[in-house]
């Protein structure tokens, strides 16, 4: 009987997969804001498969908490119109189906025909030090340009919503 | 050539016109008696030193075969070219300063009378001064770039006396035909003597006058005589390029006098001679060279009977007195070519001097409005008459002596048709100048007409004229020993022996002439109506100079023009047309592809990603990846 | 058993559902949903290479982790851009945002 | 010990602005104008502080060196950034709000370009791209009251993003396939044999990502509407700053990453050249707005630096970064220009142009002469910075005649799109009611600045010529 | 030389241009004088060099060096030949005279002499310059100041002429630019290190193929300011656009760059080439006397004749160029010297005639010598040093293109028939030049004086310099050639020494 990984990961990537579709498919924005919170979930399940359980919480916490229900905010105060028809197909939605399934097709060959080179070890013991030890050691210039690269977002999208106040002068 | 005073001197002759020229256009240009003087004294040196060069040449026998040369160099490109600017002093030129100067002389002082109540009066004496300068620099000149040099400098001149009284339209039109007629000739008067440059690598006429015979190539130095030719074609009036002459007339009377009869268009012929030996070497051409002279002669001739003005019958009779020469060298005689040069000059000026006082007393041209003139212009009838006589080829005049010495030329060289044609020639002469004196000096007094005898200023001029036109023959008439012959030759010096057979018969027929005029012109008789009626196209072809005139002109509208206009049309439509297609294809491709910028994000997006994919499949198929 | 390939096309096929609702959707808010799709797709692709090539390090979840940050920031942004449009010209429609053209 | 030390132009950039961030807060509304003149002497600081010390080289972590290279972009950075504060003084005094937000923005973008320029590891690369790229949406989008500057901001941002996307996309094929992201690693482990078929796809997915930002046809599409609606100099800003770093990046990319695989890069990055050259130029012709223009004359600039990298020589990459300094300063008079006009008449119309020589010498002048720099004509700086990156195209091999040859026709076509604006400004007469053009004393000394480097570098380019190609051996060296 | 003439001459109009910066706009009189001044200068000092200059020893003189850009190899190299100093004399004097045919010039007056002192300039630094970098530099800096001299004073139809221009040189120079650089490649890959330097890449055999290929590249880029045929449409429109001070320096010296790229840098670097295209640019020459003679003659527009008679003289030169021998070389530099000088003075008198009469159709004008006989007199002496009349500078030049072209000495008497007869047909054009030129002076000057213009006042004090300067030029180089010649020669000898030593491959066709 296919061991208890395998039977995990095809009930998560059938999960990733058909709420993704539904994403995309669906007409009612709301509905395919719901649907994204369930890839995001999907997806932190596969992470956890992949022993990369920090950042399974990482994508729950921030993907599917933080940005999913900001998109469901979002698309509250833009809401204008028939809810059920407010996400309609694009003029180039069939030429995008073309594109993105060549692409598919591109990136599965490629891969498909990729003899990955890699080495058989066991996973570091506490991922969470390797992890805290990688962010200050060798991307610390990373780590620190990410903080202001989320300072400089807060300040304008703040900035941004809050528009033209008469406040000022 | 121990002592020599004059000859050293003989480059003075045309330095002090030309220096008058600047000094009167620029510094006594107000002044128009000072003018008047700068320029006669300058003419009237040149003259003495051309008498003192003469009387040199004969006293220290310089002869044909070794004249005096004295060149400094003009212009050097080392071992490719030496162009340099010489005097050339042998009795052929010393007779043409001679000719030149004194005629030039005269006429300023007639110009003096003739011009005085012109406004542009010290212009007119600074033209004349440039135009001896050029005039006697072309005279002295040793080889044949400095030969071209003056001869368009001549041309110049002549452009601007023809066309001195601008404001009048047919001044500047006959200016502008004179210069591009001429123009064109020294186009192939200029290839001429290229062809002999990369022939003989010279233009000195000495150096070549001793390479040429040896050399064996005749095609190619026929191909040159003929081109050299041209020029004189051209500035000679030759035909076909002689229909400049006539509408020369348009100038002031002493300018035809001075240049477009006696001295300018005699520079052809002193080119013929000067050049001799490339044509005597080459007898098919010789034979070109007095055919096309025979012919200019008849045919001038002919279309002169029936002209009523008094200055183109005169042009028309210098054309073909020129054919006269011409023949002269075509058959063979140098000699007898500047003879009738030199006394040509002299009766020729003297008939334009004097139909010029009566132009200036009546202010008329066509001479069946004048009439009975004998009685108030005595001076200018009589001198009138005598040229004419010496023109006609009356014994004693110079005009026979000349003339006779041709037609024994042509006669004994064994060309009997010129000879004949020659005589036919002399006959019209004849007719058309007793019919000109018979109308204006003789027929009965037009109307309200007053002529009165001009100033003495224009009178002396033409005394000295008419002595010479008496006398001068008497330099190379078959009796005098050691005549002109024996002073300008080609080849060898040689006695002309009189042949009296030719002499009566040109002298019958010039009285066979004078007889038909008085007959038709002396008498009232309506003979000359009944003959015009009847003859109706024979009067119109030659009233009309057998419509050559028509003829260069429609070439000159029609074809010249018409290829330029499409040469025109062709530049502006097709050429320009490409090219600014070119840019408008540009702009244009820039506006269509404009527009492919839509504004809508997903079409940018959509581009990218296609883009994307594109070149993913081109690399992959580029580097054989896939299958 | 799972291998490196079945993650790695699973996060193409992702990446592509995700492009199709970049490029295909109307609304400007589907678009920003279908970007995160695309950059989970490539975390998952970057965690399975880090799990099966290079199981020692970390670098691959280090560079997943930033991208999720990057991510959240962008999204902030770019839903502040959206409300800040709509507010303008009360409409999310992408069709309609082409004022500046040629 | 890691030597942070050599990190100090990044710390003080962010130290700056987070100062003015702080400032921005704590200062009344009154002397907003403070905030601008404090930036532009903060930047100028910084310049001379990158100016003594270029000596400085090491590597501060494995993918992250600081040599000559380096701080040749970054002294290009500040340059840009000091020309754009100064280009903003009365744009943002008019806009009225905001103002300490927007300069402090400006510098954390600028830092953003550093690191990107900087960096020899994917990772920080990527931070360092995405800081500079959300800045930029962001400034991009801040004339709130200007329906066109949020258009134009979504656009920036959906398309901005998109682009990272496959360029994350390339970058993680490539970890997979060379299990590093040390450009120098991945270098070592790419033979320069038949490379299989996902690292080529990573490969095109990376070059298509920094296209968008260098704005190479066909990934040049965003470029016109954005330039068009951001505010005047965030976008001299952008076609500069954003440009000159993604070069750096790419340059860096290419060069030590894939060196051995040229022969797959180089046939792409010719068409890309090619097609920029040709569609930015045309398209440029029937232009209107003096913007538009100029963002096309920026996509067909940046077909001309992309020779630089066909010529895949030292030479070339010289080339790319003399003329990059050039672009700063010649599009920067350009734009300084354009808002100055703006300010007064506020439109960007070339047909409003008219007469301008006459109402304000100073800006016709500063026009003519960056915009004749921009097409190459001598006696201006463009025409040396033509000459080197054409002169390196042909010296790869006499076959690129052509590839020169098509270049120069189509930059003597980019010689009639700017005359038009020549011809409005020098012929038109203004319309009536309209006096002489008030332009503050900090612009005017900007603009003499401008004109006289152009000049100066068009006769005597030998100081940035040596700068520019000793930076460029720097690169190779390990 | 101790003191740096050359810079000196160069750099009189910029320092004339620096001063005029800080005049105020209203001193009209004061910036005429300073234009004036400046060039004076240049003119004074060109005259001194022309004399001083020593024909025997021949060669580059006057040198002067600055090291520019050593990486590269540029050199600020300056020095003057036989080629280039008549060259440099002419555009003193064209340069001084246009001041003063653009004396009465209302609008912007300061801009005006800004922008032509420019012009001025840059081409003084083109045929003094020995390195390849500054000739482009100088070469291409007259574009802006030229259009923007037409589009603000230019007169009928001024924005697409200037355009039209513009683009003309703009396209050229980008040929010319790439044959520049493959030049220097090919000069840096042969002797080891990069340089611009004229003379070491003179040293340089570059193989045939390449001379072919590159030598076509620079007969564009040169051939569109000669103007050679297909490529001449610029100069009748742009010189009926520009004011006439522009007029005099585009036809009379900016026109000379091409003829002088194409002997110093063209002919020089690539003998074989020249041989390989020699009789493609005498058929081109040849065109471009008949063909620019005959549509001159058809003309409405007095500008336009003299546009298109510029594209017929020019032809001659090209002719001298084609024919590769020293006599053709020598009367092909002189009689650029000789048209340049003939054309400015075309130019300003058109220009007095412009400027009183406000029109240049020929149907209108007429008779215009007795209201103004001074232009009569200058108009009527510049058309016959057009159509080659000895005792002026273009005989003598025309005389010795016309020798060379029809003699050379390989060609002795068995030589190509083909090139001979287009040698005669181009030598024919003196007579078209004599119709078209006449016919202008009996239209516009002779004939009944009309009395639409019967108060005209005629040129009297500052307006008489271009005449008197340019006229007594004119007739002081005709009488006396073999100041120029002597000194042309001595430089066109190694020109023509090394085309000689190149073994004659078959020409094109």
């Amino acid at each position: 009987m296919p061991d208890s990984q395998a039977v995990f990961f095809w009930l998560l990537a059938a999960l990733v997969i058909g709420s993704a579709l539904a994403v995309v498919l669906l007409k009612n924005i709301v509905h395919s804001a719901l649907y994204l919170f369930l890839t995001f979930v999907g997806v932190a399940g596969l992470y956890i498969l992949l022993h990369a359980e920090f950042l399974a919480a990482v994508q729950l916490l921030i993907y599917a908490g933080a940005i999913a229900v900001l998109i469901v905010f979002a698309v509250m105060l833009v809401r204008r119109g028939d809810i059920r028809l407010s996400n309609l197909y694009s003029i180039h939605f069939l030429p995008a189906l073309v594109v993105s399934l060549v692409l598919f097709a591109l990136v599965a060959v490629a891969v498909g025909r990729q003899l990955w080179l890699g080495y058989l070890a066991p996973p570091p013991e506490e991922p969470l030090v390797s992890l805290a030890r990688n962010f200050l050691g060798e991307y610390v210039i990373a780590f620190e340009v990410a903080a202001i690269l989320l300072l400089s977002a807060i300040v304008g999208a703040v900035l941004i919503v809050r528009g033209r106040r008469r406040s000022a002068p | 050539m121990a002592n020599l005073y004059w000859i050293p001197k003989a480059w003075l002759i045309p330095l002090l016109p030309a220096l008058a020229f600047p000094f009167i256009a620029f510094i006594t240009r107000k002044a128009r008696g000072l003018s008047a003087l700068t320029a006669i004294l300058a003419i009237g040196v040149s003259l003495v030193i051309s008498l003192g060069v003469l009387w040199e040449v004969i006293a220290h026998g310089i002869t044909m075969d070794n004249p005096v040369e004295y060149s400094t160099v003009w212009l050097q490109i080392p071992q490719l070219l030496k162009i340099e600017a010489g005097l050339l002093i042998d009795p052929l030129s010393a007779v043409m300063l001679l000719v030149v100067t004194l005629v030039a002389f005269l006429v300023e002082i007639y110009s003096i009378g003739y011009m005085e109540d012109d406004p542009g009066f010290s212009v007119f004496f600074a033209y004349l001064s440039l135009f001896g300068a050029s005039m006697l620099g072309l005279v002295l000149a040793n080889n044949y770039f400095m030969i071209y040099f003056f001869w368009e400098l001549v041309g110049l001149c002549s452009y601007l006396l023809i066309g001195f009284w601008y404001h009048r339209a047919e001044a500047a039109r006959a200016g502008f035909k004179a210069f591009v007629v001429n123009r064109l000739a020294d186009f192939g008067f200029l290839l001429g003597f290229f062809f002999l440059f990369i022939i003989f690598h010279t233009f000195n006429f000495r150096e070549l006058a001793a390479a040429i015979p040896a050399y064996h190539n005749v095609g190619l130095l026929t191909v040159a005589a003929l081109l050299v030719f041209t020029g004189p074609i051209g500035k000679s009036a030759q035909f076909p390029l002689h229909v400049w002459l006539p509408d020369a007339m348009e100038g002031p009377t002493p300018v035809s006098a001075l240049i477009h009869a006696a001295t300018m268009v005699a520079a052809g012929v002193y080119l013929l001679a000067r050049a001799y030996v490339l044509f005597a070497s080459l007898p098919n051409v010789m034979l070109v060279v007095a055919y096309v002279g025979g012919f200019t002669a008849i045919f001038a001739a002919t279309i002169a009977i029936a002209q009523r003005d008094i200055k183109r019958i005169l042009a028309y009779s210098t054309i073909s007195q020129l054919g006269y020469m011409v023949m002269a060298m075509g058959v063979g005689s140098m000699t007898a070519g500047i003879f009738h040069l030199t006394t040509h000059a002299f009766f020729k000026a003297l008939l334009f001097l004097a139909a010029g006082s009566v132009i200036h007393a009546l202010h008329e041209q066509d001479i069946f409005r004048m009439g009975g003139l004998y009685k108030d212009m005595k001076v200018t009838t009589v001198t009138f008459i005598i040229g004419a006589l010496a023109l006609a080829g009356i014994p004693p005049f110079a005009g026979f002596w000349s003339k006779d010495e041709i037609l024994a030329a042509a006669y004994h060289n064994g060309f009997l048709g010129l000879y004949i044609l020659g005589t036919l020639v002399a006959f019209l002469t004849a007719f058309y100048m007793f019919r000109l004196i018979f109308i204006t000096f003789f027929g009965e007094r037009r109307a309200g007409l007053h002529g009165h005898e001009s100033p003495p200023v224009m009178t002396i001029p033409l005394g000295i004229l008419a002595l010479l036109s008496i006398f001068a023959g008497f330099v190379g008439t078959p009796f005098t020993a050691r005549g002109f012959s024996t002073f300008v030759y080609y080849a060898a010096p040689h006695e002309v022996e009189p042949d009296y057979m030719v002499m009566a018969l040109s002298t019958l027929v010039a009285l066979a002439g004078i007889a038909l005029a008085w007959w038709l012109y002396g008498r009232p008789s309506d003979l000359p109506e009944r003959l015009k009626e009847s003859y109706r196209w024979a009067y119109n072809l030659l009233w009309n100079k057998f419509y050559i005139d028509e003829f260069y002109l429609w070439i000159y509208r029609r074809i010249f023009w018409g290829l330029a206009e499409a040469f025109h049309w062709h530049d502006r439509h097709v050429v320009d047309g490409l090219w600014d297609g070119v840019g408008d294809v540009t702009r244009a491709s820039g506006q269509k592809l404009r527009y492919l910028q839509t504004g809508n994000l997903q079409t940018y997006a959509l581009v990218f990603f296609t883009a994307v994919v594109v070149i993913a499949l081109w690399m992959a198929g580029m580097g054989g990846m896939i299958r | 058993m799972i291998t490196l390939n079945h993650y790695v096309a699973l996060s193409a096929l992702l990446f592509c559902i995700g492009l199709l609702g970049a490029l295909g959707k109307r609304n400007a808010i589907a678009i920003l949903m279908g970007i995160e799709l695309m950059l989970n797709a490539v975390n998952i692709n970057l965690v399975a290479f880090n799990r099966f090539l290079q199981p020692s390090q970390v670098v691959g979840q280090v560079f997943a982790l930033f991208i999720i940050l990057v991510a959240a920031a962008e999204v902030a942004v770019g839903l502040a851009l959206v409300i800040n449009i709509y507010r303008r010209r009360l409409d999310t429609n992408i069709e309609d945002l082409n004022w500046l053209k040629w | 010990m890691v030597n942070f030390g050599l990190l100090y132009m990044e710390i003080a950039t962010a130290a700056l602005g987070l100062m003015l961030l702080a400032w921005g807060l704590l200062v009344p509304k009154r002397e907003r104008q403070g905030i601008a003149y404090l930036t532009a002497a903060g930047l100028l600081a910084l310049l001379a502080l990158a100016w003594c010390t270029r000596g400085a080289a090491g590597t501060v972590l494995p993918g992250y060196t600081i040599d000559l290279y380096s701080i040749y972009f970054k002294s290009l950075f500040l340059t840009a950034a000091f020309l754009a504060t100064i280009c903003s003084f009365d744009y943002v005094a008019k806009m009225g709000f905001n103002q300490g937000e927007y300069y402090a923005l400006l510098v954390f973008a600028t830092l953003g370009m550093m690191v990107l320029a900087t960096s020899g590891e994917l990772i920080t690369l990527y931070l360092g791209l995405e800081l500079m790229a959300i800045t930029f949406y962001i400034l991009v989008a801040y004339r709130l009251d200007d329906p066109k500057s949020a258009e134009a901001g979504i656009k920036y941002l959906l398309l901005g993003a998109l682009s990272s996307a496959i360029l994350l996309y390339g970058f993680s094929l490539i970890y997979g396939t060379c299990g590093s992201t040390v450009l120098r690693e991945i270098g070592k482990r790419i033979s320069s044999g038949q490379a299989d078929f996902a690292l080529l796809l990573g490969l095109i997915f990376v070059i298509a990502g920094f296209s968008f930002k260098v704005t190479a046809v066909p990934f040049h599409m965003w470029a016109p509407d954005v330039y068009e609606g951001a505010p005047t100099p965030i976008t001299a800003f952008l076609s500069v700053g954003s440009k000159a770093a993604a070069f750096a990046a790419l340059i860096r990319i290419l060069f030590l990453g894939f060196d051995n695989q040229a022969f797959l890069w180089l046939p792409l990055v010719t068409v890309l050249s090619v097609l920029s050259m040709v569609l930015g130029n045309l398209v440029a012709i029937p232009q209107k707005n003096v913007k538009r223009l100029l963002a096309y004359s920026s996509v067909a600039q940046g077909g001309y630096l992309l020779l630089g990298i066909v010529s895949a020589s030292l030479l070339g990459i010289g080339a790319i970064l003399y003329y990059a300094m050039i672009y700063v300063f010649a599009n920067m008079g350009a734009f300084m220009a354009a808002t100055a006009f703006y300010n007064n008449d506020r439109s960007d119309e070339i047909k409003d142009y008219a007469g301008l020589a006459r109402r304000a010498p100073l800006v016709a002048a500063v026009m003519l002469f960056s915009v004749a720099s921009l097409a190459g004509i001598p006696p201006l700086a463009g025409f040396p910075g033509k000459l080197y990156l054409f002169s390196s195209v042909v010296a790869r091999d006499y076959s690129y005649l052509w590839l020169a040859l098509l270049g120069l026709l189509m930059s003597a076509v980019s010689v009639y799109y700017y005359l038009q604006i020549v011809k409005a400004m020098y012929t038109g007469n203004p319309a009536p009611q309209k006096g002489a053009l008030q332009v503050s004393r900090g612009m005017e000394v900007a603009m003499l600045l401008v004109l006289g480097i152009l000049f100066f570098l068009g006769i005597y380019p030998t100081p940035l010529t040596n700068y520019a190609f000793k930076a460029g051996e720097t690169l190779f060296m390990p | 030389m101790s003191f740096p003439v050359l810079s000196a001459i160069l750099l009189a109009p910029v320092a004339g241009l620096l001063i005029l910066l800080f005049i105020p706009e209203r001193e009209e009189l004061t910036i005429k004088i300073v234009s004036a001044l400046a060039t004076l200068v240049s003119l004074v000092l060109s005259v001194a060099i022309y004399f001083l200059y020593d024909s025997s020893q021949g060669g580059l003189q006057f040198c002067e060096e600055i090291s520019w850009l050593p990486e590269w190899g540029i050199k600020y190299s300056l020095g003057v030949d036989g080629i280039s100093l008549p060259l440099v004399l002419l555009t003193a004097l064209v340069g001084f005279t246009a001041v003063f045919a653009s004396w009465d010039i209302q609008r912007r007056v300061k801009e005006f002499f800004i922008f032509l002192l420019m012009l001025v300039a840059g081409i003084f630094g083109v045929f003094m310059t020995r390195d390849l970098f500054f000739f482009y530099l100088f070469f291409d800096m007259a574009v802006i100041p030229s259009y923007l001299l037409i589009i603000i004073w230019g007169s009928t139809r001024k924005e697409y002429g200037a355009m039209k221009l513009t683009l003309y040189h703009v396209v050229g120079s980008a040929f010319l630019l790439v044959a520049i650089i493959a030049t220097a490649i090919y000069g840096a890959k042969a002797l080891g290190y990069f340089t611009f330097d004229l003379y070491s890449l003179s040293q340089v055999n570059f193989d045939v193929g390449f001379q072919k290929i590159v030598f076509f590249l620079m007969l564009i880029g040169f051939g569109v300011l000669v103007p050679m045929w297909p490529l001449h449409l610029w100069a009748p429109d742009g010189h009926v656009a520009a004011p006439t001070a522009i007029s005099m320096l585009l036809a009379g010296v900016i026109m000379k760059l091409g003829g002088y790229g194409l002997i110093r840098v063209a002919l020089w670097f690539f003998p074989e080439a020249a041989h390989y295209w020699a009789p493609f640019i005498a058929l081109l020459s040849l065109v471009n006397v008949i063909y620019g003679a005959m549509v001159a003659m058809v003309q409405r527009d007095l500008k336009f004749v003299i546009g298109y008679s510029s594209v017929s003289h020019m032809g001659y030169v090209l002719l001298g160029v084609a024919a590769l021998n020293t006599l053709s070389l020598d009367g092909a530099v002189a009689q650029m010297f000789a048209h340049g000088v003939m054309t400015a003075l075309f130019f300003a008198l058109v220009g007095n005639v412009y400027q009183r009469t406000h029109t240049r159709e020929l149907a209108r004008l007429g008779g215009l010598a007795h209201q103004m006989p001074r232009v009569a007199a200058g108009f009527l002496l510049a058309g016959l040093a057009s159509l080659g009349l000895p005792g002026l500078n273009n005989f003598v030049a025309e005389f010795l293109i016309f020798l060379g072209a029809f003699g050379r000495e390989d060609l002795m008497l068995g030589g190509s028939l083909a090139f001979r007869t287009v040698a005669i047909l181009a030598i024919s054009g003196i007579v078209i030049t004599a119709v078209y030129v006449l016919r202008i002076v009996k239209n516009v000057f002779f004939g009944p004086p009309l009395p639409e213009w019967e108060g005209l006042s005629d040129v009297r004090g500052v307006e008489m310099v271009p005449i008197v300067v340019l006229g007594f030029t004119l007739i002081f180089f005709g009488l006396l050639p073999s100041l120029q010649i002597n000194m042309i020669d001595a430089s066109v000898a190694p020109i023509v020494a090394k085309i000689k030593a190149a073994k004659a491959i078959g020409g094109i066709f």
